[in-house]
């Protein structure tokens, strides 16, 4: 009678492994991995979701994934910040991660299809959103204009450098940087991320925003969206919470009633409006 | 890959936190395959000044001692305090409650002012020094202790509870001491004992010190909701009162 | 079904016979003064009139610490099950409402199973209230009698005897461990009937001023409130409330090693929204750093959050439990909520 | 054979708390030879003023990792004695259980990982453990199963939680007590093992001997091997003793020395010796037949006064201890245990308790006022009562034992020390309080 115990289901908690393929340091902090799954299959994901990324024995913890499915293999970039990060930053080529997932929503790459994509990236929050420019960039026709503007605190934590720079260069895509605080080596932008919105040169409030970075910047941009006229549906944000299951059970991640591991990370900013926790 | 090398030193304190080392009986072994104990006093012959982890136990309580923890510092890669006496000051803060000279007369009478016998104000060892991580406790659980290194020989940062002992007390099912009408620190004491005091019937007087951010202020009037007098809390704060973290 | 009845004495047996089945039994039993659920050794320890325990039962479903994995360090993960036969005998309805409820969030979504193979595995016998707590509100939440999530159905009649109904196939199993027994009369019946009828007006020792499936639109109106500082300002974000809610299910996990350095578990152990970093992130962010924010929390997943994800079943089931736990006594979800709704029918 | 001896050991190792050793020998004449405690002095009488009656055992159960128990045990002894409160026989005999545990512990860890690494020539008892793996692993079985013992009836190994003034909070129930005595009764025979492994190292004791004062408890009523209950006694008593309890400060004489933080005692003559030889000297035809037995295995003879048979007194006590504790076991069990409650309310009183730490004699008195918060305390530690007789030992033993060398000297008189069992961070805690008429 009791069904459940006759369907023998796969634990939510069991992480397969993957293989480091290559390892990079992107600039003091973050690592960047290219991952290969043991298994052989790569994983099915779209840009906007995470995975729960595993070292036995010290633990598990959400991180975004920065590649886009059109290519092979995971690409992520990790920040050294405590003890998951700092053992994962010891890892070689060949070093082996538990994986899980992918988890949560993702960008609307179906939605956005003919229209205007403004992407707003505040440090590390470049990570999730390149998944989605990269996606976006191998389906190139779908889309309208490209417009990604990069702000970090400082010149040296800017991260894919090379990539970025070869963003410039395209004639299909804008690319604008800005760093907090001047520096020697740098002769662009100097300022907080949001002194490029005046500078997006496509009709905003008909484009779709994309926004991901750390949680004070999100007030500030959208104000400027606000100023804009962007319309609440037409924001995405992408939102970083305390986060243990990864799939709905642990209630860490919560903000008011949404978790972000299942409704986000990526939310419609229209759909936040009785979420008062969120920005 | 040579093992990590690990010295332990004692300070003023009753060396029940190295006793609860010891009691770790087998599992000693398997730390000892682990590490070089290159120093202890309490258990070996042996002594060194190379040293990568160095655990102190006990407070300081002399100026010479006050140069020994410097030294020690300097010598080791990372520092832990052991127990209540080393991480917070313990129970000789109780100490500090009175003037020093009166102190020292009430215990050695006329004799009190024979140098040998000179004593400061109790100080925890991070008063002196950085102090990386703390075990607290009077006494360490010894599970912890063992958890903390295992922790740290894998590179891990050993989670210390930051949330207050009615948590494990509610796990540990207990009725609650203020349910007989009995004060109890729980509320805002670190946890990490597993409730040992409440569930022998004691109430917890607060040995491994305030959480991070504890609610003191609504203790008085959470007094007043069970009749008792902010005077009944007064002896009853942090290890009977002594002056460590806030006080009423 | 049928309903069977059991003298005092036929009943001992049949509990006994429980205790001899080689299944665990955990049954209420009393412990310094109050009761709580444990392993039962004899018949004679189990306390049909018990009140409240301080824990749920939901340390049986939700195990304070549950293995989920084991691993070898930097390496693979291997998939635990910790699940084993056992009778969970006694349950009040309110503990049975709160199972249930479980049961539907760990088994919607994402299928955990070392939540539901631990209660697949689960005789669930629950027991009609006999001695309402001192602070239990069941009647205002619907929960005082039950008439699902339970495999056996226990009432215990003024003179002792005890009504017993199987619900399930695996209850009629239960009762076949049972020696001698007799059907009840339409009396009996009509004496459990009373019972409930009484339950249900009687376990209210708080009464909630509105409809449960008010509580959601109330909430709607309430986020801004005076009453969450007010209440929040004495809050020692202890977690006490959490840990005793049979509805609280949150959990966090960790890595622990065994002394070889090579081989270890992944564990997850319970949390609670009120404790203060239970929100707090890498770079020491805290999305709920305010008291009042973490106390606002909990009472809006009982009445709000949760229901929105159980369809509409309030995530409070009355038990009383955090009322008592709470040493600063401001965990009453009913003057809360009644608070709630005075302003809004002033405003 | 070296006519020059300089030793100066800062910090002796293996025992608790901090002493040092001090001898200068000059063209074979000794100019200095001292035995000196500059551990840190912590105050406990000065700190326990103005806290409350009964948090007093809590408090002082920190002056010593070790025997906190007996500290513990000591102090409510003398809160009963101020408050004028009785216990029942129950708590007395679960008492009394409790404090054996101590004596197992402190004794095994004492001579199984202390002082066994000196009889079979090792610097610790980590090198033993591949010399002698079955006997370390039976001193680890009876040292675990002691912690237990101790855990089961105080909540905790060291510090116990359940011992208060008037009873218990918190006991154990009857099945508890009944594994425990199967636990009991199965480490006689890993005792008799580890006895029989000391016995074959035995000759490593040094042969020294010096006659001196040994004082302990004695019961009378019922007579028992004392450990726990009785008056105070000595083997220099020629009809002025035994003497109460409320009088141990005309037995004990503190005084300060300028070589030590912890102060000094003597009674009948210029130092006395406490401990388990002591109370063998004064008690031994009480011993249980084991114990008897593990004595007599090692030739030990009431009026020993070889200081290095303090270990194998040890021993016997050991064997005594599991013995009766399976008989009190016994005798609670055919009671019933029976939660009782403790209520006890202050009042103004001046009480003293003793009770036989593992290494000696320790007496507590406290004094206290009408709402119960202690004005005066004084504490005399069993280690401290052993200081000047240890100098004593020193000031024979460092001229019989001259011809070992420098190497040899200093071994021997770090042997010496380690036989006291010397606990320094407890000692160092004592006072002569005025008390306030
Ligand atoms: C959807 C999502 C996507 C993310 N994507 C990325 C990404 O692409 N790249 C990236 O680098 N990071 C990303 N993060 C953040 C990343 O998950 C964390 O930085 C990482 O898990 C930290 O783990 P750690 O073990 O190294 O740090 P920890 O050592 O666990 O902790 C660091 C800090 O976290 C807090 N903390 C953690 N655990 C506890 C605890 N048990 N008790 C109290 N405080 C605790 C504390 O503030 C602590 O100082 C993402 C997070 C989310 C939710
Ligand atoms: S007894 Fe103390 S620790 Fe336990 S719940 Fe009550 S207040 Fe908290
Ligand atoms: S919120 Fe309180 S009353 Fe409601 S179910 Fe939880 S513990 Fe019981
Ligand atoms: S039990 Fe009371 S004091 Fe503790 S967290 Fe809950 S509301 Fe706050």
């Amino acid at each position: 009678m009791c069904e459940c115990c006759n369907n023998h289901k796969n634990d939510i908690y069991l992480p397969q492994l993957a293989t480091i393929t290559k390892r990079r340091m992107l600039n003091g902090t973050e690592l960047y991995l290219h991952l290969e799954m043991d298994s052989g299959k790569d994983l099915e994901y779209s840009p906007g979701q995470f995975v729960e990324v595993s070292v036995a024995g010290i633990g598990e913890g959400p991180i975004s994934i920065s590649s886009s499915p059109t290519q092979k293999g995971l690409e992520l970039v990790i920040r050294n910040v405590g003890s998951l990060t700092r053992v994962i930053h010891k890892l070689e080529v060949g070093g082996k991660l538990g994986i899980r997932g992918p988890y949560g929503s993702t960008y609307p790459v179906e939605q956005a299809k003919g229209k205007d994509l403004v992407f707003i990236c505040g440090g590390i929050g470049l990570v999730p959103q390149r998944s989605f420019i990269r996606y976006a960039l191998d389906h190139r026709n779908d889309y309208g204009k490209i417009i990604v503007l990069i702000g970090t605190k400082c010149y040296t934590m800017r991260l894919f450098r090379e990539e970025i720079a070869l963003w410039q260069q395209r004639k299909d895509m804008t690319v604008m940087e800005t760093i907090d605080e001047a520096h020697d080596c740098w002769d662009g932008n100097v300022g907080v991320v949001t002194t490029l919105i005046p500078k997006i040169e496509s009709d905003l409030p008909s484009s779709l925003v994309m926004i991901c970075g750390p949680p004070v910047m999100y007030k500030f941009v959208l104000m400027a969206l606000a100023e804009a006229e962007v319309p609440e549906d037409r924001i995405y944000v992408n939102l970083e919470r305390r986060m243990k299951c990864g799939v709905g059970k642990c209630g860490h991640c919560q903000i008011n009633e949404k978790y972000v591991c299942q409704e986000g990370p990526v939310f419609r900013y229209s759909d936040l409006a009785l979420v008062p926790e969120a920005i | 890959m040579s093992k990590p090398r690990v010295a332990i030193f004692d300070f003023a304190c009753c060396e029940g936190c190295q006793l609860q080392i010891v009691n770790l009986e087998e599992e000693i072994l398997d730390l000892i395959n682990l590490v070089d104990v290159v120093e202890w006093r309490e258990a070996m012959s042996e002594q060194s000044h190379d040293y990568d982890i160095a655990i102190i136990e006990g407070s300081i309580t002399r100026p010479e001692d006050e140069k020994r923890v410097l030294l020690i510092r300097s010598r080791a890669k990372i520092l832990i305090a052991l127990g209540a006496c080393a991480a917070t000051g313990g129970v000789n803060k109780l100490k500090n409650n009175f003037d020093m000279k009166e102190v020292r007369q009430c215990v050695y009478g006329k004799d009190a002012d024979l140098p040998h016998l000179d004593t400061y104000p109790t100080k925890a060892v991070d008063e002196i020094v950085e102090v990386d991580y703390k075990i607290h406790g009077c006494p360490i659980e010894n599970s912890e202790f063992a958890r903390v290194i295992r922790a740290l020989l894998l590179g891990k940062r050993p989670m210390v509870p930051d949330y207050p002992v009615c948590v494990e007390c509610k796990a540990k099912e207990n009725v609650c001491r203020w349910e007989y009408g009995e004060t109890c620190l729980g509320p805002i004491i670190r946890a990490g004992c597993g409730a040992r005091c409440p569930t022998a019937g004691f109430r917890c007087f607060g040995c491994r010190g305030y959480v991070d951010n504890p609610n003191v202020e609504a203790a008085r009037e959470v007094m007043a909701k069970y009749n008792l007098t902010e005077e009944d809390l007064k002896t009853r704060m942090v290890l009977f009162g002594s002056k460590q973290g806030p006080t009423l | 079904m049928s309903v069977l009845k059991f003298t005092r004495e036929q009943f001992e047996n049949f509990v006994s016979a429980m205790v001899k089945s080689g299944q665990s039994v955990m049954a209420p039993q009393a412990k310094n003064g109050r009761f709580a659920f444990g392993p039962l050794q004899s018949a004679a320890d189990l306390r049909l009139d018990y009140d409240v325990t301080i824990l749920p039962p939901k340390k049986y479903v939700l195990p304070q610490t549950q293995t989920l994995l084991e691993f070898e360090v930097g390496g693979a993960f291997r998939s635990v099950d910790s699940s084993q036969p056992m009778i969970l005998l006694g349950v009040h309805p309110y503990d049975v409402a709160a199972i249930s409820q479980m049961d539907e969030l760990f088994s919607q979504d994402q299928y955990d199973k070392h939540y539901m193979d631990r209660r697949c595995k689960m005789t669930i016998v629950a027991l009609d209230v006999v001695t309402p707590s001192e602070n239990v509100f069941a009647s205002s939440m619907g929960t005082a009698t039950v008439r699902k999530g339970y495999d056996l159905l226990l009432t215990v009649l003024k003179d002792g005897s005890v009504l017993a109904e199987a619900a399930t196939e695996k209850g009629q199993q239960l009762l076949k461990l049972a020696g001698s027994s007799t059907p009840a009369s339409e009396a009996d019946l009509s004496a459990r009937k009373a019972i409930w009828e009484s339950n249900e007006k009687n376990l209210d020792k708080h009464v909630l001023k509105c409809k449960p499936s008010y509580l959601p639109k109330l909430l709607d109106h309430s986020y801004e409130h005076a009453v969450w500082e007010e209440m929040a300002r004495l809050c020692y974000s202890c977690g006490s409330c959490n840990q005793v809610c049979p509805t609280c299910y949150c959990f966090d996990v960790q890595d622990f090693v065994n002394w070889d350095l090579k081989t270890g578990r992944r564990q997850r152990c319970w949390d609670g929204c009120l404790l203060e970093n239970f929100a707090t992130v890498a770079g020491n962010h805290n999305f709920r750093k305010d008291r009042a924010a973490r106390y606002r929390h909990r009472l809006y997943r009982k009445g709000k959050y949760v229901p929105g994800k159980i369809g509409g079943q309030i995530a409070c089931v009355g038990c009383g439990r955090c009322i008592t736990a709470c040493t600063a006594k401001i965990a009453n979800p009913v003057e809360v909520y009644n608070r709630l709704m005075e302003d809004t029918e002033l405003g | 054979m070296s006519k020059n001896i300089s030793i100066n050991v800062h910090h002796i190792t293996r025992v608790e708390g901090h002493g040092n050793i001090v001898v200068n020998v000059k063209n074979g004449t000794i100019e200095q030879c001292q035995w000196q405690v500059p551990e840190a002095p912590r105050f406990f009488e000065a700190m326990v003023r103005g806290r409350r009656f009964d948090d007093i055992q809590t408090i002082v159960s920190r002056i010593c990792g070790i025997c906190s128990i007996s500290h513990s045990f000591a102090a409510i002894k003398a809160v009963e004695d101020a408050l004028g409160l009785e216990i029942t026989e129950q708590a007395d005999k679960l008492r009394l259980l409790l404090h054996y545990s101590e004596i197992m512990q402190s004794h095994t860890l004492h001579v199984g990982y202390l002082v066994s690494p000196d009889l079979f020539g090792e610097k610790s008892v980590v090198p033993l453990v591949s010399k002698a793996p079955e006997i370390v692993k039976k001193i680890i079985k009876i040292h675990r199963v002691a912690n237990q013992w101790s855990e089961l009836l105080a909540g905790r190994i060291t510090h116990p939680i359940t011992v208060i003034p008037g009873g218990f909070s918190m006991i154990p129930s009857e099945q508890q007590l009944k594994d425990l005595k199967k636990q009991l009764e199965e480490i006689v025979p890993d005792l008799a093992a580890v006895c029989e492994a000391v016995l074959s190292v035995a000759d490593k004791f040094p042969a020294f001997e010096r006659e001196t004062e040994y004082i302990s408890l004695k019961q009378d009523n019922p007579p028992l091997y004392a450990l726990f209950h009785g008056d105070i006694t000595s083997t220099d008593c020629n009809g002025d003793g035994p003497v109460p309890v409320r009088e141990w400060e005309r037995v004990a004489n503190e005084y300060v020395t300028p070589q030590s933080t912890a102060k000094w005692t003597r009674w009948h003559r210029d130092a006395f010796a406490v401990g388990a030889l002591a109370r063998f000297n004064n008690n031994a035809e009480l011993l249980s037949p084991l114990a008897k037995k593990v004595a007599d295995m090692f030739g030990l003879k009431k009026g020993n006064c070889n200081p290095f048979m303090n270990s194998v007194a040890q021993l016997a006590e050991c064997a005594f201890v599991v013995e009766n504790a399976i008989q009190t076991i016994d005798a609670l069990l055919s009671k019933g245990l029976k939660q009782e409650k403790v209520k006890v309310s202050p009042r103004a009183g001046r009480g003293s308790g003793c009770v036989e730490a593992p290494r000696g004699i320790l007496f507590h008195t406290y004094e206290f006022n009408k709402n119960g918060e202690c004005v005066a305390a004084n504490i005399c530690i069993p280690t401290n009562q052993n200081h000047a007789n240890i100098q004593k030992d020193f000031e024979k033993f460092v001229p019989e034992f001259m011809h070992l060398g420098e190497d040899g000297l200093r071994h021997g008189m770090e042997m010496l020390v380690r036989a006291y069992d010397p606990c320094i961070s407890c000692s160092t805690h004592m006072l002569n309080v005025t008390f306030v008429k």
